[in-house]
C-alpha cells in the first residue's frame, strides 16, 4: 500500500531556506487535540512538515480544543499578537472566524483547512486547502469490492443481504449530508462498483462528526438491515467495533475505516482505512512561508503527491487485493483513472452533463463554475473543498 | 460522693451554643425508684441537660456518672447501652415508615426483617400497658397523640432503666396522660429511674416524687414534691413571686363580629371535617373552642382565615366601624388579614407554619407587614423595632434579634408568633394552642395579652387543650365533637365534667 | 454494662459569628493549599515546575490586554447565568435548566439576526433580540415552574429534560440555518454587515457585555435583598406552608421567579450570540449552565461574591488553554485542577462554621 | 423483525449504562445524599477499568481474559468508590453543600478520566489504538445458554449483573434491618441518630458503595458499549446525567429503574429505525425520550402519593447539635 510516501515534490524545495527562516512563526488552531483521529492526523502532518522544512519546535504555537465559535476568533487574534505570521485552523466551523481575523490582520496569512470561501472572500491573506480524500475512498472501495467479490464467490452473501432487485446491500455511516461526505461516499461506492457491479448502498447520517455510540448504533442498524460491507465518514471507532462484534456473533460484515487504522479494534472485520497525509500540504505551505512566497488560495492534491493513501490491509482482505490496489493507485497517480467518470453513474436514470459547483450569492446553490468537461466530473479543481453534491442512482440516504 | 440511690450523677455540666450558655455548672442526681420532675422556664436548659444524657449533645465541661462510674456518652448508642432512653420534646419519627418500623429502628440485628414477629411483639407490649397502636399504620396518617403514643411504645420496646420524657403530655388527651402516668408509676415501682419535663404543674404534683429546678441554665435547687405547691415551684422557676390567677373581666358591649353559618368542610380525601357548624364570635369577648384533637378546630380556624377550601355555608365578618357584613368565603388569606382577622396557629412542630425557622426575628416579624406601602422595597425598620418590643415585653430568651428563630427554645418561638399576631392590631384574634409547651409564667403572660385584646373590643377565639384554662379564661365555650357543634356553654359556671362529656359525645349526656 | 470514659478524640462544635475577615482568611488559606496540592499533582504527573505552570496560566488569562478582555467577557457571561440562577435557587427551586434557557435565548437572538438582519438598524436589532431572547428564556423557565406550582412536579428532572429538548431544538435550527447545506454550522451571522452585533463602547469591543451584566448583577442584589418580591422568594424557599399561611400566593411566586430566572438565562444566550460568538450551535451554552450553579451556590446568591468565583473559574479555563499550548499538557488537566480547587474551597466553609475540639482541651469558660 | 431486535438490543445496552448509574445513585440518595457527581464517578469507573485492563494486557505476554476482566472490575469499583469517598468526606464530615460538591466531582472526574484517557491513547500509539480487545471481549461474551436467544444474543454479563443488583438493592432497602435503618437516615437523620443508628457510617457506606455501583456504568460503557476504547467526547457525562434523571423517573425504586432505563434506551435510538425522517425532523424526533420523561413526570405528580417522594432529608447535611 501507499502508506507514507517517501518524498513529495514540494518537499524538495526546502533545500534552500531563506535568511529570515527563524522569523517565521506558525500558529495552529485545532478543534480538538490528539485524542481524535482527525486532529491527530493534522498534528502528525504539521510535525513532520516542520521537521522536513526545518522549522523549530518553538516556532509553532499550538492551540488545542478551540471551539467553532468566538473562541476561534479570540485564539486567531491572540496568535497574531504572539507574532504568528501564518495561522492554520483545521475545522470547517473555524472558517468564518478565521476569515474575520484575516480581514482585520492583512499582514498575516490565515489558512482554513477544509474551508471553501477563500476565493469568494477576495482576501489576499485568506486561504483554503484540502486533500483528495475521495481518491483514497475510491481505493478503499476497491478493497471492499474485492472482499465482496470473494464473499459472493464463497456464497456467503445470503438472501437478507440482497435487495428485491438482487443488488447486494452495503452501508455507509456518514456525518452530515455535506458535499465533502457525499463526494466521499460516492467515490467509495464507485470503487466497490468497479469490482462488483450489482451493489446498492444505504447511507445513514449520525449528525455528528464524532460520536462513538451513535456511529455504532447506526452501524448496528445497517447491519441488521442486511448490509454486508460498511464504510464510514465519521471519526470514531464506533462503526468498525460494531462490525467486529457482529462478525464475532456470526453475522458476516466487513468494514472500511477513516483516518485511523481500525485493526486494533476490529482485527478481523476491518479491511483498511482511507487516510490523508496532511504533511504534504503543510510542507508546501511552510516552504512558501520560509521563502516568503504566497500560498495558493485553494490547494488540493491527492494520490499523485502522496496526500492520500489507505492504511495497511487487514488479514481478512481478499486474495489479490494488494495487486489490484497497486494497479488502481498507479492509475490514479498517472491520471488515467477518473473517479467521477460520468459514464459510470446516472442520476435519476440519466447521465449527468452539467453541474455548477460554486455558489457566489449565498443561496447555497451552485451558480458558477462548470465542473463537468469531456464527460468527467472534475472534483476539487475549481476550489479545494469538494463540491460533488449529486445523489447518484444506487445510493439511498436514510434521511434527507 | 454519690448518694446511695443515685443511678445518674451529673456534675458541673456546662454546655454552650455559640454565645448562648444553655447549662452552666449544673449538678443533678437521678435516683432509682423515683420520678423526678425537671422544672424551668422556657429556654432554661432542661432539654439541653437531658440531651447530654441521651447522647445528642456532648458537654463542654463536667462529668457524668452512671451507677457510680464515670462515663462519656458520645452518641445515643452509648446512652442505650447505659440503659438510658429518652422521649424527645420534638417527635423523632420517620413519617413515611410505619409505627412498627419506627419502633424497631436502629435495633441490633442483621439480615432479613420479619415484620410479622415485630408486629406481634409490639401488639403484646401495647396490650400489656393499655396503649392503642396499629403497627402497620404510617406515621403520616397519625394524629399527634397517636404519634406520641408510638414514641412511648418505642422506649418501652427497647426497655430502659433510666427513662427521660421531655414534655410528653403536651399533646396527649387527659385519658392518654393518665395511661402514661400509670405506666411511669409501674416503672418507678420496678426500681427504674424516671425523669419528666413538663410545664403542667398539676401533673408534677400528681406524679413526681421530687422536683429539680433550672433557671437561666443554672441549677437552682430541689424539693420533695409533697412538701411544696404550685406557687412555690413557680416562684423558684421565675425567681420572683408571681400570681397564678387568670382574670376574666366582663365583656363590654359584645356585638357579633364573625358569624358562621352552616359551615361544612371536607379534606382532600373527601372526609368530612366540619359539618353544619354555626356560631357567632362577639367583640370584646373570648370565645373558647374545646374538643379532642382532630375534631375540626383547625379546619374551623383555617376556614375563617381563608386557608381552607369550604364546601358550603357562610362566614360573615361584621365591620366594627360601618357595621357592614362581608362574606369571607372565597376571599384569599391576604384580603382576610387586611380586614383585621388575625390567626396565630401553633402547629405540632411549632415552626413550619407562621414562622420561618431559618430567618431571624426581624424577618419573621416582617411576614405580616412586608406588603405595607406602595414601594417596591420592603420596610425593615418597623419590624426591627417590633421585634425588639416583643422580646422585651414577652421576655423572650434570645441572643439577639438577628438570631434565626430555629435556635430559640420552643417556648420562646411561640412568644414571637403570638406577639407578632397581636401587634397587627386585629379586630378578630384567633389563637390555637397558644400556650402549648409554654412555661407557666409565659402562659400567664399570654392570657393577660388575650384579656387586653378583649378589653380593646377584639373578638378573641381561643382554641386550647387545657379544659381548666378554658373554663377560667373564656366567656363562652363552643364544644366541637367530630366536626359538629356539640354545644355552646357560658364559661362562667360551666361544669368541667359536662364539657368533657360533650367533647366525646354530641350534646354530652343531654344529647342521649 | 459498657461504660465509656474516653472523651472522643475530636468533636465538632458550632461556631458563631466568626469575624468576616477571618472567614476570608480561611478561604484564602484553602485556596493556597489547593494550589499547593495541585502543584504536587502536576509535578508528580508531568514533572513540570508548578510555579511556571501557574505563571503560564496567569499569562493565558491576563497576558495581554486582549486576553484580559476575553477573560472579562467570559466572566461576565458566567456571572450573568449565575445571576439568573440566584433567585430560583434562593426559592429552593432546583433550576438545572440554565443550559436550555441559554440555548433558547440564543436561538431567539440568532433568529432575529438572521431574519431581520437586513431590515432593521442595529440598535433595533439589539433591542428586539434583548426582548425576544428574554421572553424565550422566560418561557423555558416557566414551563417547569408552572407544573411545579400547580402539581408539585419534580423540577430537577423537568428542567434537566428541558435542556435536552432545547439542545435538540438547537440542532433543528442549525439544520435549518446551516451554511452551506449539510455542514452543520450556521457560520458567523451577518459577517459582512455586522448587523445586530454588540457595538464597541468606549473603544472596547466587550464593554457593552460588561455593563449589561453588571447592571443585572447589581439589580439582582437589590431585588433579592431589599424588595418585597425578594422577601417573598426567601419565604417560599424556606417554608411553603408559612408562605401560604401569611397569604403569599406560592404558585404565583414560583412562576414569577422562574420567569425572571429564565429570562436572565435567556439574556445570557443573547449575550453569547450577539455579544460574542455571532453564531448558534449546540455548544453555545457549553456546559456553562451547570458551572454557573456552582458559581451561584458557592456565593450563597450574593451577586458580588459571584464575580470572584466566576472570575476564578474562567481564569482556570483560560489558563488551561495556555498550559496546553505552552507545555503540551492536555487541557483536561485544568478540569482536574478546577476540581481540586473547588473541593478545597468547599471544604473550607466547614472551618468557618464549625470548630474542632480535641480531647483534653476542654474549653476554658 | 431483525430491526426490532436490533433496536431492543440497542435499548438494553444503552439502558444498562444508566441503570448502573441509577442504582448507585438510589443507594446514595436513600442516605440523604444528593450526589450530582454521578457523571464524574462513571468517568472514574470507566477510565480506571480501562487503565487496569490496558496495564495488564500490555505488561503480560499472554493475557488471560478472566484476569483482565477481574482487574478491570476491581479498578472500576475502587476508583469510583474513591470518588464517592471524596464526596462523602466533603459533604458528610465537612458538611459542604451537596449540589456544588457533586457538580465539582463531575468536573474533576471528567478531567481526570480524559487526562488519563488521552495519555493512554498516546501510549497506545494514537487514537483508537488502545486495545484491550481480550478483556473487552470477555465483557461482551454472551452467556452460554443465551447466545442464540433473540435479543439476548450479544449481551454481555453486565446486563444481567445490573438487573441482579437492582433486585438486590430493592431487597436490601425494603426487607432488611440495615435497609430500614438506611431509609430512616435519608428521611430523618436526627431520628435515626436518636435511635442509635450511626448516621455518619451509614451515609459514608451507602454513598461509597453507591458510587462504586455507579462506576460500573462507566466501566460497562467503556468495555462493552464502546468496546474497550476511549474517547474524550463527553459521552459518559451525558449518560451520567440521564442516570440521575432515571432515579427520579423510577421514583427511588431500583426495580422500576430497570424498565425505565430500557424504555429510555429504546426511545433514544428509535429515530434510527423510523424510516422517512428528514435530518431536521430527526432532531425533533430525538426529543422523544426527554418529552416522554416530562410527561411521565407530570402524570406521576398528578397522582400525589406519599410513597413516591424523594427521601425527606435529601440534599441536607446533618449535624447532631444543629436545630
Ligand atoms: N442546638 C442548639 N443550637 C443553638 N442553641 C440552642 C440549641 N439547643 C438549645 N439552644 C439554646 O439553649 C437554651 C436552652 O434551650 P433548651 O431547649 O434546653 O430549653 P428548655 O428548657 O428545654 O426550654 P423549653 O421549655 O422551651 O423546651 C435556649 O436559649 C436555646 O435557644
Ligand atoms: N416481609 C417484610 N419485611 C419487612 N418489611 C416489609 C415486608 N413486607 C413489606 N415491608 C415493608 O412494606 C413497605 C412496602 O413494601 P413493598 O414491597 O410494597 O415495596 P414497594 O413500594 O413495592 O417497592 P418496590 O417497588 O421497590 O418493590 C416497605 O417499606 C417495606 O419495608
Ligand atoms: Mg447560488
Ligand atoms: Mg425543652
Amino acid at each position: 500500500t501507499a502508506k507514507n510516501p517517501e518524498a513529495s515534490p514540494s518537499a524538495e524545495a526546502s533545500a534552500t531556506p531563506s535568511a529570515d527562516a527563524a522569523a517565521v512563526k506558525i500558529g495552529v488552531i485545532l478543534v480538538h487535540d490528539e485524542n481524535t483521529g482527525y486532529d491527530a492526523a493534522h498534528i502528525e502532518g504539521i510535525k513532520k512538515a516542520a521537521a522536513t522544512a526545518g522549522i523549530a519546535d518553538d516556532q509553532i504555537v499550538w492551540k488545542y480544543n478551540v471551539g467553532e465559535d468566538e473562541g476561534c476568533y479570540d485564539t486567531a487574534t491572540d496568535l497574531v499578537e504572539q507574532g504568528c505570521t501564518y495561522i492554520f485552523s483545521d475545522s470547517y466551523g473555524h472558517q468564518s472566524y478565521m476569515q474575520q481575523a484575516a480581514s482585520e490582520n492583512a499582514d498575516v496569512t490565515f489558512v482554513s483547512m477544509t474551508g471553501d470561501t477563500a476565493a469568494l472572500s477576495k482576501l489576499p491573506n485568506f486561504k483554503n486547502a484540502f486533500t483528495h480524500t475521495f481518491e483514497s475512498r475510491y481505493v478503499s472501495g476497491v478493497v471492499a469490492g474485492m472482499k465482496l467479490k470473494e464473499l459472493v464467490d464463497a456464497g456467503t452473501v445470503a438472501a437478507k443481504n440482497k435487495n428485491a432487485d438482487g443488488t447486494i446491500k452495503i452501508g455507509y455511516v456518514g456525518a452530515y449530508p455535506y458535499a465533502e461526505v457525499v463526494s466521499g461516499y460516492t467515490a467509495f461506492y464507485l470503487g466497490v462498483k468497479s469490482i462488483v457491479e450489482n451493489v446498492a448502498m444505504t447511507v445513514s447520517y449520525t449528525n455528528s462528526w464524532y460520536d462513538p455510540t451513535a456511529e455504532a448504533e447506526a452501524a448496528n442498524q445497517l447491519i441488521s438491515a442486511g448490509c454486508i460491507i460498511l464504510s464510514q465518514h465519521a471519526d470514531s471507532t464506533g462503526a468498525p467495533s460494531a462490525c467486529e462484534a457482529a462478525l464475532k456473533s456470526g453475522t458476516a460484515v466487513y468494514c472500511i475505516g477513516y483516518n485511523v487504522d481500525m485493526l486494533s479494534v476490529a482485527p478481523t472485520s476491518a479491511l483498511t482505512s482511507s487516510q490523508n497525509d496532511w504533511s504534504v500540504y503543510y510542507t508546501y505551505a511552510f516552504n512558501c512561508a520560509l521563502k516568503g512566497e504566497d500560498i495558493a488560495t485553494d490547494w488540493s492534491e491527492g494520490y499523485a503527491t502522496g496526500a492520500n493513501m489507505i492504511s495497511a490491509l487487514g488479514a481478512s482482505c481478499a486474495a489479490g487485493t494488494d495487486a489490484k490496489v497497486a494497479e488502481v493507485e498507479a492509475a490514479l497517480k498517472d491520471g488515467t483513472l477518473n473517479i467521477f467518470d460520468c459514464s459510470k453513474f446516472t442520476v435519476d436514470g440519466a447521465a449527468v452533463t452539467t453541474y455548477l459547483a460554486i455558489d457566489t450569492d449565498g443561496d447555497w446553490v451552485g451558480d458558477t463554475g462548470e465542473a463537468i468537461a469531456n464527460g468527467v466530473f472534475s472534483e476539487s479543481t475549481l476550489r479545494s473543498a469538494p463540491y460533488f453534491g449529486l445523489r447518484i442512482d444506487g445510493i439511498t440516504e436514510l434521511t434527507k | 460522693m454519690e448518694g446511695a440511690k443515685a443511678t445518674v450523677c451529673m456534675r458541673e455540666i456546662t454546655k454552650t451554643f455559640g454565645s448562648t450558655v444553655a447549662n452552666n455548672c449544673v449538678c443533678l442526681d437521678i435516683n432509682k425508684g423515683e420520678i423526678l420532675s425537671l422544672l424551668g422556664e422556657n429556654g432554661s436548659g432542661k432539654t439541653t441537660l437531658m440531651n447530654m444524657l441521651s447522647g445528642i449533645y456532648y458537654p463542654d465541661a463536667g462529668q457524668i456518672f452512671v451507677n457510680g462510674s464515670e462515663v462519656s456518652i458520645r452518641s445515643p448508642k452509648d446512652a442505650f447501652e447505659l440503659g438510658i432512653g429518652m422521649i424527645h420534646q420534638h417527635f423523632k419519627l420517620v413519617d413515611v415508615l410505619s409505627a412498627a418500623e419506627n419502633i424497631i429502628l436502629g435495633m441490633p440485628g442483621n439480615g432479613r426483617l420479619d415484620m410479622k414477629v415485630v408486629n406481634e411483639k409490639i401488639l403484646n407490649i401495647c396490650s400489656l400497658y393499655g396503649f392503642d397502636v396499629d403497627p402497620k399504620q404510617k406515621i403520616y396518617d397519625m394524629s399527634v397523640s397517636q404519634k406520641q403514643t408510638v414514641e412511648i411504645v418505642k422506649v418501652l420496646y427497647r426497655g430502659a432503666d433510666i427513662l427521660i420524657l421531655d414534655e410528653p403530655t403536651a399533646v396527649l388527651t387527659p385519658q392518654e396522660t393518665d395511661k402514661l402516668f400509670a405506666v411511669l408509676r409501674n416503672m418507678r415501682n420496678d426500681g427504674k429511674a424516671v425523669v419528666i419535663i413538663t410545664h403542667k404543674l398539676h401533673e408534677v404534683e400528681e406524679l413526681s416524687d421530687r422536683v429539680a429546678v433550672l433557671r437561666h441554665g443554672q441549677y437552682i435547687g430541689e424539693m420533695v414534691t409533697k412538701d411544696t405547691n404550685a406557687a412555690e415551684m413557680t416562684n423558684m422557676m421565675v425567681g420572683r413571686t408571681v400570681s397564678l390567677n387568670i382574670a376574666r373581666p366582663e365583656p363590654k358591649d359584645p356585638k357579633p363580629r364573625i358569624v358562621v353559618d352552616g359551615l361544612t368542610v371536607r379534606d382532600i380525601d373527601g372526609v368530612k371535617k366540619l359539618s353544619n357548624v354555626s356560631f357567632a364570635a362577639n367583640s370584646g369577648e373570648i370565645l373558647g373552642i374545646a374538643g379532642i384533637s382532630g375534631c375540626g378546630q383547625r379546619e374551623l380556624l383555617e376556614s375563617i382565615a381563608g386557608l381552607q377550601l369550604v364546601e358550603s355555608g357562610s362566614i360573615s365578618y361584621i365591620d366594627p366601624e360601618t357595621g357592614k357584613q362581608v362574606e369571607l368565603i372565597g376571599k384569599d388569606p391576604r384580603t382576610i388579614s387586611t380586614l383585621g382577622v388575625a390567626l396565630s396557629f401553633v402547629p405540632e412542630d411549632r415552626l413550619g407554619m407562621g414562622l420561618v425557622g431559618n430567618m431571624d426575628l426581624t424577618d419573621n416579624m416582617m411576614l405580616r407587614s412586608f406588603r405595607r406601602g406602595k414601594s417596591m422595597f420592603a420596610d425593615r425598620k418597623s419590624p426591627r423595632s417590633l421585634a425588639e418590643r416583643v422580646v422585651n415585653e414577652l421576655e423572650v430568651v434570645t441572643p439577639g434579634i438577628t438570631t434565626p428563630v430555629r435556635r430559640l427554645s420552643g417556648g420562646n418561638v411561640q412568644k414571637i408568633l403570638v406577639g407578632r399576631e397581636i401587634a397587627c392590631a386585629p379586630t378578630v384574634l384567633m389563637t390555637a394552642y397558644a400556650v402549648r409547651g409554654l412555661d407557666i409564667n409565659s402562659s400567664y403572660t399570654i392570657y393577660d395579652l388575650l384579656n387586653q385584646q378583649k378589653e380593646k373590643g377584639v373578638a378573641v377565639i381561643y382554641v386550647g387543650e387545657d379544659l381548666d384554662v378554658l373554663l377560667e379564661l373564656c366567656d363562652r365555650i363552643l364544644i366541637l365533637c367530630g366536626g359538629e357543634v356539640s354545644g355552646i356553654v357560658p364559661g362562667r359556671g360551666a361544669n368541667k365534667r359536662e364539657v368533657g362529656m360533650m367533647m366525646t359525645k354530641l350534646g354530652g349526656e343531654a344529647g342521649k | 454494662m459498657n461504660p465509656k470514659v474516653r472523651e472522643p478524640f475530636v468533636r465538632i462544635t458550632k461556631r458563631d459569628g466568626l469575624a468576616s475577615w477571618r472567614g476570608w482568611l480561611i478561604r484564602l488559606i484553602s485556596l493556597i493549599l489547593a494550589l499547593a496540592v495541585s502543584a504536587i499533582v502536576i509535578y508528580a504527573m508531568i514533572k513540570l515546575n508548578p510555579l511556571k505552570v501557574y505563571a503560564a496560566m496567569w499569562e493565558g488569562a491576563f497576558g495581554s490586554e486582549k486576553r484580559s478582555w476575553v477573560t472579562l467577557r467570559d466572566t461576565m457571561m458566567m456571572l450573568c447565568i449565575g445571576v439568573g440562577l440566584a433567585p430560583a435557587f434562593k426559592m429552593r427551586f432546583w433550576n438545572i435548566g440554565a443550559e436550555g434557557q441559554i440555548l433558547i435565548g440564543g436561538i431567539a437572538t440568532a433568529a432575529v439576526l438572521i431574519y431581520c438582519g437586513n431590515s432593521m438598524p442595529t440598535w433595533a436589532l439589539l433591542l428586539t433580540s434583548f426582548v425576544v431572547s428574554s421572553i424565550a428564556g422566560a418561557i423555558w423557565g416557566v414551563v417547569p415552574a408552572f407544573f411545579k406550582a400547580r402539581f408539585g412536579t419534580n423540577e430537577t428532572l423537568f428542567t434537566l429534560m428541558m435542556n435536552y429538548v432545547a439542545i435538540q431544538l438547537t440542532s433543528y435550527c442549525v439544520a435549518l440555518w446551516e451554511n452551506p447545506f449539510g455542514s452543520n454550522t450556521v457560520g458567523v451571522i451577518n459577517q459582512q454587515t455586522r448587523a445586530g452585533w454588540f457595538p464597541s463602547l468606549l473603544g472596547q469591543q466587550y464593554m457593552l457585555n460588561v455593563i449589561l451584566v453588571l447592571v443585572l448583577a447589581v439589580s439582582m442584589y437589590i431585588y433579592l435583598r431589599y424588595s418585597k418580591q425578594g422577601y417573598e422568594i426567601s419565604v417560599v424557599g424556606e417554608s411553603e406552608r408559612t408562605a401560604r399561611y401569611i397569604g403569599i400566593s406560592v404558585r404565583r411566586v414560583i412562576v414569577r421567579t422562574m420567569m425572571i430566572s429564565g429570562a436572565i438565562c435567556g439574556l445570557a444566550g443573547f449575550l453569547a450570540v450577539s455579544g460574542a460568538s455571532h453564531t448558534i450551535s449546540t455548544s453555545t451554552a457549553g456546559g456553562r449552565g451547570f458551572t454557573a450553579i456552582i458559581v451561584a451556590w458557592l456565593a450563597k446568591f450574593n451577586t458580588f461574591v459571584m464575580i470572584l468565583i466566576a472570575a476564578l473559574l474562567v481564569f482556570l479555563e483560560k489558563g488551561a488553554m495556555q498550559i496546553a499550548s505552552q507545555y503540551n499538557l492536555n487541557d483536561f488537566a485544568s478540569q482536574m485542577i478546577t476540581g481540586i480547587i473547588l473541593f478545597f474551597i468547599l471544604g473550607s466553609e466547614f472551618f468557618i462554621n464549625y470548630r474542632l475540639v480535641f480531647r483534653g482541651k476542654k474549653e476554658a469558660k | 423483525m431483525t430491526q426490532i431486535l436490533s433496536l431492543l438490543q440497542a435499548a438494553m445496552v444503552f439502558g444498562t449504562v444508566i441503570l448502573f448509574g441509577a442504582i448507585g445513585e438510589i443507594m446514595t440518595e436513600k442516605s440523604g445524599n444528593l450526589n450530582l457527581g454521578v457523571p464524574g464517578i462513571m468517568y472514574l469507573g470507566g477510565i480506571a477499568g480501562l487503565a487496569g485492563a490496558f496495564w495488564y494486557q500490555t505488561n503480560v505476554a499472554t493475557p488471560n481474559a478472566m484476569i483482565g476482566l477481574l482487574i478491570a472490575l476491581v479498578c472500576a469499583l475502587v476508583a469510583a468508590g474513591l470518588g464517592g469517598l471524596i464526596y462523602s468526606f466533603l459533604t458528610i464530615t465537612l458538611r459542604a453543600n451537596q449540589n456544588v460538591t457533586g457538580l465539582t466531582l463531575t468536573i474533576f472526574g471528567s478531567g481526570v478520566a480524559n487526562l488519563f484517557g488521552g495519555a493512554m491513547n498516546k501510549m497506545a500509539g494514537g487514537v483508537g489504538q488502545i486495545s484491550v480487545g481480550i478483556t473487552s471481549d470477555a465483557f461482551r461474551d454472551t452467556l452460554p445458554f443465551l447466545s442464540n436467544v433473540g435479543v439476548f444474543s450479544g449481551l454481555g454479563f453486565m446486563v444481567y449483573l445490573a438487573i441482579i443488583l437492582a433486585f438486590l438493592a430493592s431487597y436490601f432497602l425494603n426487607r432488611t434491618r440495615k435497609g430500614l435503618n438506611l431509609r430512616a437516615v435519608g428521611e430523618n437523620p436526627a431520628t435515626a441518630d436518636a435511635a442509635g443508628i450511626n448516621v455518619t457510617r451509614y451515609k459514608y457506606l451507602s454513598t461509597c458503595i453507591g458510587a462504586a455501583i455507579s462506576g460500573l456504568g462507566g466501566l460497562y460503557y467503556v468495555m462493552d458499549y464502546i468496546k474497550g476504547t476511549w474517547s474524550t467526547d463527553g459521552g459518559i457525562e451525558k449518560l451520567g446525567w440521564l442516570a440521575v434523571a432515571l432515579v427520579i423517573f423510577a421514583r427511588w425504586k431500583p426495580i422500576q429503574a430497570i424498565w425505565g432505563s430500557y424504555l429510555f434506551g429504546a426511545l433514544f435510538w428509535l429515530f434510527l429505525y423510523i424510516p422517512g425522517l428528514t435530518r431536521s425532523s430527526q432532531e425533533i424526533f430525538k426529543m422523544l425520550p426527554y418529552v416522554v420523561t416530562i410527561i411521565v413526570l407530570i402524570v406521576v405528580s398528578l397522582r400525589k402519593n406519599r410513597e413516591n417522594q424523594p427521601p425527606a432529608n435529601l440534599g441536607m447535611a446533618y449535624f447532631r447539635e444543629e436545630r
